[in-house]
């Protein structure tokens, strides 16, 4: 039995063999295109300070786009990453009044955490739907915020310098945020492909049931999924504020939906058990340079979006017909 | 004052954001201080017209005395305020008008807010110029409220050019990305208008080490903070107080107790400091609030119409709580 | 095996035999394929495959699995289309483009999976595809399921109704050519009898069965000529007559033949060592009102086979044993200590492994075969860390090689065919090194070639000291690879024979829960199951 | 009846859980009489329609972000074009607003079909377009209604010599079990319909039982944007105006949906469950306002209730299995 085929293979089939293989290379190409684009719509702005703007706000939209990989990859989504990011920052900023940054942060965290715990126990235990489980925490989460908002109303807020540092500033032209991005990012990347965990979820994804008869536990699985994603979602919160630096009540709501569709677009399957998390760094990557292409634009706000939109679906069509190799 | 005898309803359709987290304390802080408020009933989500109509018809059904709404559009809820006054309920209107006539309103003034701003702007670049305009929410009618009057100011300065439009959605993330964005660019500008998103625009002037452009914004105690104290920063607050709330209370009061004003609406003009003169700034000072929640406009009441203590507001707690 | 037809049947075969040889005289090809190939990406899965089927023929389509069998059916039907080749329908040249397009010309197939919608219970599925509803229910009774509400929902029947389910909607509407792909793999003996016995009526009556089946047994008792495929290719057409599958078999494997076939004999001398300390004790194992009392010991060292028709229990004694379902009563020993197993893992901690009969419910299909096998070693808590990748991949290679699993589609495991995921379900426990393997149907779709391979492999572990619990439906295995029986029925041990008295017609009798010594009649496969090896 | 039991169970149980809230309501409210009934009919009017939407494509295995957007494209293209214009002019207007949502629809479906982008995708874009389209037609909230049609939903049916239960039936109610009956019941019984649930089952053994698996589901959107383009007119003729920032729909649409007992993933379920959830939900927040809840504890507790009627049903169908 060979593993090649009969006749040569003609340079177009091979390319897009190579392409379907490396899934990664056409996206790479189809964020370029838009980066040339926009140069071309605006000479000049594609420079040293638009790429570290651009990659500062790729950053958090990435991470929160990693907890939606990560999840749905088991067939799962979670809506309450905005709520939880909203919250971690909103709670810190708020506590480094009378604390130390550092007890802030972990006071910051807590919220983070127990959200994850809950998502995790409905879903994995309970068997809520996840749409509806994390709907509904985040629900939760927003009312639990805004009662906790009314007694902090006079203390005012601060945003500890070195969070500032972190989610602002730039260290020979290079944002201050990779040091956190960049480890989180390999660490998920080599969780996904390099870990039993990794390999529990895309395992519980595809096939629940032969997952259990393997041994797999899936409540274990799933309720350190959604912890993990939650504190995910805090630190990103974290960053976040220390980027936006105004701490808010909405302050990463706005990152939801886009980071549902930054992992979609980076070749994660909704279903479950099919996708990565190179692949959402880039769709994350995408979606920030499209939302500039679009501010950049100079034209009614309606055919803004609708540009948006058509762009959105025209990448993610490209994208699937050049590493489908039928 | 008088014994507790009124249940009001409360009708609000945006949630966590500061402006409209203070007018619901003020509406709050008002009630309790006026004493004749036993029980508030609030719906405060976020939601439609369509929405804010059912929430209404809600507050009809738990049979309260008056309801202080601020609109999600003017037109939209008509309809179940009219329902409202033929039970015999007493309708504020509040922030917003709104189309229904047997409504009292008690607003700020948003085309005016739009058109003091702007042409306080306009001058401070010397009446020629490009500026960047940096709208609220798409669709919403309180952004076209003042696009009308910010394009009065525009009409009246010909040589101001706006090089940038965009909508914020009234969010911070998004307003600071869209002025970075526009930073790398490299285009050049004389000034930026907001409608409200105006701490982080300021912000992210001072990271990206762009010179400072004179800014307008709103009152909010970030944004005023930094008219304070950010070295080369010129601009100006436009007040717009979500402390209306609590003024509609007490137009709500006044109207159940039996004293109707002459007229049906009641504007609250805005206020401009800026932080030019030595009057502006004097005044900047005195408005300052460090310890308030940055989001949350620093006027947070409003003379003649509020009562409560700034203690109270903050406390945020209303009757029976 | 050609020593296996005796009698009658070869009577009644050659008098077909030359009755067809007069119509090949006389007609035209019914349905005409040649020169088809199809590639997926670099797999081929056909090269150069032709089919020529006559009117009122059984004609087998053989081949190892992978050979391309299903893929050539999916062509014919419109489930997916050729990369080249001319097909003709009754000697017009015909694009098929769906399987709506294929009912238009004729032509009805069984796939290899079940093909009736999972959520919508029967009666809708039949008024999905215009069958008529009466004529169904007569085919399901002939079939041999008489109670069947058409009111259940698909995804509530067992597998092997369902299968029924989808023969018997498909001859409703008289297809002048049926397409079954493997349709008797999946199916209890007394079943697959009725099929059979159904599949001869059609060719009889002058329409086509296009049968696919890696069964010898009922090749030759029902098919008229054979198309044999190797590598995607046809390597020949030949007529079933006494003594032609040890041609077609090798045609088939090509050189890649061996024969493992182990007598009663050389079974029960095989069967000497034994622990006297039962690895697994079954006591008065209840589940449900499936399973009402079973007890049996297993030793390690040997193998021990589960007879039983469809629906007696098995499935729910091999779930409980496997941790997968709570039994309502009696009790599992391991080593002799008592255990209550929660949840598979618990199963899997004894050293208890499952393959269970329907490989869907054992594969991540999306995931890569490697990743399949390895699943059970990232199950426990504290595996979930790092992975050494190494040790991974010598255990994977060597299970993969061991079981000679077919890797040229490993990436998704959906992308093998039907045969090589099967193997995939078992590699992962031969991997694991499991002690004790209760495995469902494992030969369920394979081919002969790596049926022996299993055979062998199941002694090895034996012989390794292991045990094995063997349910299988096809009887002849018994004979192969157990050396004890245990026969289930209405949810008990009615039986247990020494795999010295256990031939075909006494399993059967058995299994029909009628006491030794009493003849039944098992339809038209009775006469080929008498082995001659071991009469009582 | 087992299986009855079984397969409506959750509508059953869902519908009880409306009558007990009817109940406290009163309790509350000793006052809460048909006019309020009335109201709460309104309320769920465009959320009704939403749904309806989105049960549709879901029960055919894919999800409708664009529901919320499509609303709002419709209810303004409505509310702008009777601006204006006189009473007559709404007898056109109606019939092409709808027929906008049916080939919007359906142009979600094509792309889904074409580019075989996943449904999630394809609709979260077209959420952007329609959104964008809205904001070119009415660039704030506007427009008119024409007078008629705002009376369609407003008061009750007469039903002559029965005033009593006649109160308890609003126009808005039967305005709504109308147009959903229209379509749905026909649906349900046609060949078409049993082809939406089976893709939605499997598009697999669909395609293999020979249904058209790219017209079936085209039609599913097609009718998922006529229900939405339903509730865009039901949200100007409340309104009386058109918005074109779309209301809280998808989510609650979804939220409904599951709720309801549909299946995301499609092949279960029917519509009665989610116009049921949809009561439920709507009656649960006329109840936070009557008790007069903190504003703030009402999010705590909506989304509390929600967690604990899809756990509740996990947990019997998990009692079920055992
Ligand atoms: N979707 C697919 N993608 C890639 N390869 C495929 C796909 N479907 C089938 N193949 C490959 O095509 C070859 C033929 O498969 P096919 O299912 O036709 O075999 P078969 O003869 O039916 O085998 P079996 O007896 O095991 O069912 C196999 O090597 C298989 O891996
Ligand atoms: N047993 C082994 N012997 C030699 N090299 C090995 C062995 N196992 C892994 N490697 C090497 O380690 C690296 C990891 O390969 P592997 O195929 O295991 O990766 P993977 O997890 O499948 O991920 P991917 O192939 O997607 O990168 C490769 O360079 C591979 O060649
Ligand atoms: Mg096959
Ligand atoms: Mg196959």
């Amino acid at each position: 039995m060979s593993t090649t085929a009969i006749q040569p293979v003609p340079f177009g089939r091979r390319l897009k063999r190579f392409m379907a293989d490396r899934p990664l290379i056409p996206l790479i190409i189809l964020l370029v295109i838009l980066v040339v684009v926009l140069q071309i719509l605006r000479p000049g702005i594609v420079n040293e300070r638009w790429l570290a703007n651009t990659i500062k706000f790729a950053i958090p939209l990435a991470i929160l786009a990693g907890c939606q990989t990560m999840t749905m990859l088991t067939g799962g989504i979670d809506l309450s990453v905005g709520t939880v990011a909203t919250m971690s920052a909103f709670i810190m900023a708020t506590q480094v009044v009378n604390h130390d940054p550092a007890v802030a942060i972990l006071i910051a965290l807590v919220p983070a955490v127990l959200i994850g715990l809950v998502n995790g126990i409905g879903v994995g235990v309970f068997r809520v739907h996840p749409l509806i489980m994390t709907l509904g925490t985040s629900l939760i989460g927003t009312g639990c915020l805004q009662v906790y908002q009314r007694t902090v109303i006079a203390s005012g807020a601060k945003i500890p310098p070195f969070l500032a540092w972190l989610g602002t500033g730039l260290t020979y032209g290079v944002p201050n945020a990779l040091l956190l991005f960049v480890p989180i990012a390999v660490l998920i990347v080599l969780t996904l492909n390099r870990t039993g965990f990794g390999r529990l979820l895309y395992a519980v994804g595809d096939n629940e049931g032969a997952a259990r008869l393997s041994g797999v536990r899936y409540w274990q699985v799933i309720t350190a999924l959604y912890v993990i994603s939650s504190v995910l979602a805090g630190i990103t919160g974290l960053l976040y504020i220390g980027l936006i630096k105004a701490p808010s009540l909405s302050l990463a709501e706005p990152l939801v939906l886009p980071s549902v569709a930054a992992a979609v677009i980076g070749g994660t399957s909704i279903f479950g058990g099919r996708g990565g998390y190179t692949g959402t760094i880039i769709g994350a990557l995408i979606l920030t340079v499209l939302t500039t292409l679009l501010t950049i634009l100079q034209m009614p706000e309606g055919a803004r979006r609708i540009l948006f939109g058509l762009i959105v679906l025209f990448v993610t069509a490209a994208y699937l017909r050049i590493i489908e190799d039928r | 004052s008088a014994e507790a005898k009124y249940t009001i309803g409360v009708s609000n359709t945006v949630q966590g954001n500061g402006w409209r987290e203070e007018m619901i304390c003020a509406i709050k802080a008002q009630a309790l201080a006026s004493g004749e408020v036993t029980k508030l009933n609030i719906a405060h989500r976020n939601t439609d017209a369509a929405g804010q109509l059912e929430d209404i018809r809600n507050l009809i059904s738990a049979k309260v005395n008056a309801i202080v709404v601020n609109p999600a559009d003017p037109a939209g809820i008509k309809s179940a305020l009219e329902e409202a006054t033929k039970a015999g309920i007493v309708v504020v209107a509040v922030d917003q008008a709104v189309t229904e006539p047997s409504a009292y309103i008690i607003s700020n003034n948003q085309e005016q807010y739009a058109y003091l701003g702007a042409k306080w702007l306009f001058q401070q670049i010397g009446g020629k110029g490009d500026v960047v305009y940096m709208r609220g929410a798409a669709g919403a009618s309180a952004d076209s409220d003042r696009d009308k009057g910010f394009k009065k100011a525009l009409a009246e300065f010909p040589d101001v050019k706006v090089v940038h439009e965009v909508f914020t959605g009234w969010q911070q993330d998004q307003g600071k990305q869209q002025i970075l964005d526009f930073i790398a660019t490299g285009a050049p500008f004389n000034g930026i208008w907001t409608s409200g998103i105006d701490n982080v625009i300021v912000d992210a002037l001072v990271e990206s080490q762009t010179p400072l452009v004179p800014v307008v914004g709103a009152d909010n105690a970030g944004f005023v903070g930094q008219l304070n104290s950010v070295e080369g920063l010129v601009g100006a607050a436009v007040t717009n107080p979500g402390s209306i709330g609590g003024a509609g209370v007490t137009l709500a009061l006044q109207i159940l107790n039996g004293k109707k004003p002459a007229e049906q609406t009641v504007l609250v003009e805005p206020q401009l400091w800026e932080n030019v003169t030595a009057e502006g700034k004097a005044k900047l000072k005195s408005a300052a609030d460090p310890s308030l929640s940055p989001e949350w406009p620093v006027s947070i009441s409003i003379p003649e119409w509020t009562t409560y203590t700034k203690e109270q507001i903050i406390a945020c707690k209303g009757p029976g709580e | 095996m050609s020593g296996r037809t005796e009698g009658g049947a070869v009577e009644r075969q050659q008098e077909r035999f030359w009755n067809e040889s007069n119509a090949i005289l006389t007609t035209n090809p019914l349905l005409d394929a040649t020169g088809v190939v199809k590639t997926y990406g670099a797999v081929v899965a056909l090269r150069n495959a032709s089919l020529s089927v006559l009117p009122g023929e059984v004609h087998a389509l053989m081949g190892a699995n992978g050979a391309g069998k299903s893929t050539l059916v999916k062509i014919l039907t419109g489930a997916i289309r050729a990369d080249a080749g001319h097909i003709l329908i009754r000697g017009e040249a015909r694009d098929v483009r769906s399987p709506a397009d294929a009912r238009r010309a004729g032509l009805l197939p069984v796939y290899q999976e079940p093909s009736l919608i999972p959520d919508l219970d029967v009666a809708s599925n039949l008024c999905l595809t215009d069958t008529p509803v009466e004529a169904f229910r007569a085919w399901v009774r002939e079939l041999g399921i008489p109670d069947l509400d058409i009111r259940d929902i698909a995804r509530d029947i067992p597998l092997a109704v369902l299968r029924v389910l989808d023969l018997a909607r498909a001859l409703a509407v008289e297809p002048d050519v049926l397409l079954l792909d493997e349709m008797t793999a999946a199916l209890p003996a007394n079943l697959a009898e009725r099929v059979l016995e159904v599949v001869r009526r059609q060719g009889d009556s002058g329409r086509s069965v296009i049968f696919i089946s890696h069964r010898f047994v009922e090749i030759s008792a029902l098919c008229d000529r054979a198309t044999v495929l190797r590598d995607g290719e046809t390597v020949g057409v030949v007529d079933i007559e006494p003594g032609v599958e040890e041609r077609i078999v090798e045609m088939m494997l090509g050189a890649r033949i061996e024969k493992t076939q182990r007598t009663a004999h050389q079974a029960s001398q095989a069967a000497s060592p034994r622990d006297s300390r039962p690895r697994l004790g079954v006591a008065n194992l209840r589940v449900g009102t499936k399973l009402n009392d079973v007890s049996f010991d297993l030793a390690n060292g040997e193998v021990a086979g589960v007879v039983a028709l469809e629906g007696q229990g098995q499935d729910e004694l091999f779930a409980a044993l496997a941790g997968s379902i709570r039994p309502s009563g009696g009790t599992i020993e391991v080593d002799g200590q008592p255990v209550k197993f929660a949840h598979p893992a618990d199963a899997i901690r004894a050293g208890i492994a499952y393959v269970p009969g329907d490989r869907t419910e054992a594969l991540t299909m999306q995931r890569s075969v490697r990743e399949n096998i390895a699943l059970p070693f990232s199950a426990a808590l504290r595996n979930w860390g790092p992975i050494s990748m190494a040790q991974e991949r010598s255990r994977v290679v060597s299970a993969i090689e061991r079981l000679q699993i077919d890797t040229r589609a490993q990436r998704e495991v959906q992308r093998l065919s039907g045969g090589n995921q099967q193997k995939v379900t078992i590699a992962r426990w031969i991997a694991a090194e499991a002690q004790t393997i209760l495995c469902f149907d494992p030969t369920r779709g394979i081919d002969v070639g790596t049926k022996q391979e299993i055979y062998k492999l199941l002694r090895e572990l034996a012989d390794q000291g292991k045990s094995v619990l063997f349910y299988t439906s096809e009887l002849e295995e018994v004979q192969r690879v157990c050396d004890r029986v245990i026969v289930i029925f209405g949810g008990r041990v009615v039986d247990v024979f020494p795999v010295e008295l256990a031939d075909e017609p006494a399993l059967m009798r058995a299994a029909y829960g009628l006491p030794r010594g009493v003849k039944v009649d098992v339809g038209i496969l009775a006469d080929i199951h008498s082995s001659p090896v071991a009469k009582p | 009846m087992t299986r009855l039991v079984r397969r409506q169970g959750w509508v059953a149980g869902l519908l009880v859980l409306f009558v007990v809230l009817l109940v406290i309501t009163r309790l509350i409210q000793p006052g809460y009489g048909s006019g309020d009934f009335g109201s709460l009919v309104r309320a769920v009017l465009p959320y009704a329609f939403a749904v309806a939407a989105q049960t549709i494509v879901v029960i055919g295995g894919g999800i409708d972000l664009s529901v919320g957007a499509m609303m709002a494209l419709t209810s303004v293209t409505a509310a702008s074009m009777m601006d204006g214009a006189s009473e007559e002019y709404a007898l056109f207007v109606v019939p092409f607003v709808l027929a906008m949502g049916l080939v919007l629809g359906a142009v979600n479906g094509m792309l889904i079909v074409v580019t075989r982008v996943p449904d999630i995708v394809v609709t979260l874009a077209t959420l952007f377009v329609l959104q964008g389209a809205a904001l070119l037609v009415l660039g704030a909230p506007g427009g008119a209604v024409a007078e008629w049609l705002r009376a369609t939903i407003v008061g009750t049916v007469p039903i002559p010599g029965l005033p009593e239960i006649s109160a308890w039936i609003p126009k808005a109610l039967v305005l709504l079990v109308v147009c959903l009956c229209i379509i749905w019941i026909p649906l349900k019984r046609s060949k078409l319909g049993l082809s939406i649930y089976a893709i939605g089952s499997s598009e697999l053994a669909a395609f293999r039982s020979g249904v058209p698996v790219a017209r079936t589901k085209i039609i599913a959107y097609a009718l998922s944007g006529l229900f939405a383009a339903m509730g865009g007119l039901a949200l100007t003729m409340s309104t009386g105006i058109g918005a074109p920032i779309p209301g809280p729909y998808l989510l609650a649409s979804v939220a409904a949906v599951v709720l309801g007992g549909v299946a995301l993933g499609g092949g279960k379920g029917g519509l009665l469950g989610p116009i049921v959830a949809v009561f439920v939900l709507r009656l649960v927040r006329t109840d936070l306002t009557l008790l007069a809840i903190d504003p703030n504890v009402t999010a705590i507790i909506e989304g509390a209730i929600m967690v604990a009627v899809v756990m509740f049903g996990a947990f019997i169908t998990m009692r079920g299995r055992q």
